[in-house]
């Protein structure tokens, strides 16, 4: 189990391939990266800084991850967040799950990602044309980690 | 007790933490909130909609009826945004 | 849509840098990496020999790829599948979806690689103890790909 | 008409491909493989159970019901396992 906040940004074909060397139980891994997007709401944006609670967010992470491994069968869990100022392209999470089965490396990285949106404190600000603002919560982001509730 | 405050939340209050002494009758997160308001305009702004407020104690999310202690780490910050 | 079958490994990171650059109104990345298993059945494998339908493999992964971007609005659609022999530990399969949101990345990426399993003419042979065996297809293949069904 | 076998359909076939020139009352899939199974014991042998062959024509899947003609190409194997 693999849990970092970082402000640098990461190289996932490394970090994947750290996750499954020299394990040949593995059958599957599913990943996913999110972007800084140049839009949002309708307005172009130029930057992103991501603030977090330290010491909270990394414990937050460790929580989900042991959440997705207590429900599904994984061989190992990789989460790796940024902080700081990023641009639109950037990357800014991966999540990634290996499992002998792809059901399971599935259901685990959507539900990591799914939970880490509403659990791990991580707050967005958008540079935009008109200013700095806020990101505020989505109602899908709460409906889609509604699902994941046992 | 330690009060911690982010994104906006800290924008509005302006500072980042601070260490506060709130009275015996305060005994939950909820509590501290309406205390916290008469600290400044700030303070008011900032936490006058409460249902917009998370709470955590020592760093695990509460919910406001949670009981807070002279050691506790407070943190009050909007809801999460991050992924 | 980039689709390839080869016999040479791929890069993950590489892959999935091509499939971004430049593009900075994705705001997702799913992808899914399939390798080959030590075990099978409970009997060790040591190694595993792809064979495929040149001509048809193609023209089903590109019928495949183009569906999912028929059902999900999507930025980018990557496949890459390897033939040939291959041992524990190898990847066989790449499958990524880009998309503005990630639940569409997440499902079509899904769908790509159930839907694969089930079309793309592709066969195992098993390298095992008791020798060579042809890999035997899984009814919960044909069950995930169902769930797919428009 | 060539005809391509994959897989274990191959192995106990002996040829991965051949030419062939079925009688006129051989229209579809289905009689196509019960005109090939007299070829030879291992054609019989590789198409004995119908059920666990598939078909494509010109590189499409085809149900067994669905038409050859001369000039196609078919391939005849197991339920594929890539992936």
């Amino acid at each position: 189990m693999t849990i970092r906040v970082q402000c640098e940004d990461f190289d996932v074909g490394a970090e994947l391939e750290a996750l499954t060397r020299g394990r040949t139980s593995i059958g599957g891994v599913t990943s996913f990266v999110g972007y800084v997007r140049d839009m949002a709401g309708g307005a172009p944006v130029s930057a992103m800084t991501l603030e977090h609670y330290p010491g909270m967010t990394e414990r937050q992470l460790e929580a989900i991850a042991g959440e997705a491994r207590r429900r599904w069968p994984l061989d190992a869990v990789l989460v790796i967040h940024r902080y700081g100022r990023l641009e639109p392209g950037d990357r800014i999470v991966l999540v990634a799950t290996a499992s002998a089965h792809r059901e399971a490396a599935f259901e685990s990285c959507h539900f990591l990602i799914d939970w880490l949106k509403t659990r791990a404190p991580f707050w967005k600000l958008e540079a935009t044309p008109e200013g700095e603002r806020w990101v505020e919560a989505k109602a899908s982001d709460d409906a889609a980690a509604q699902r994941w509730r046992e | 007790m330690k009060v911690l405050y982010f994104a906006w939340l800290r924008s509005k209050i302006g500072v980042a933490s601070e260490d506060v002494t709130p009275p015996p009758e305060v005994t939950d997160v909820g509590g501290l909130v309406e205390w916290l308001k008469g600290r400044s305009p700030g303070h008011a702004e900032a936490l006058a909609n409460a249902a917009v407020v998370k709470a955590a104690i020592n760093r695990e999310h509460v919910p406001f009826d949670h009981p807070v202690g002279p050691g506790d780490e407070v943190a009050l910050f909007p809801p999460v945004t991050g992924g």
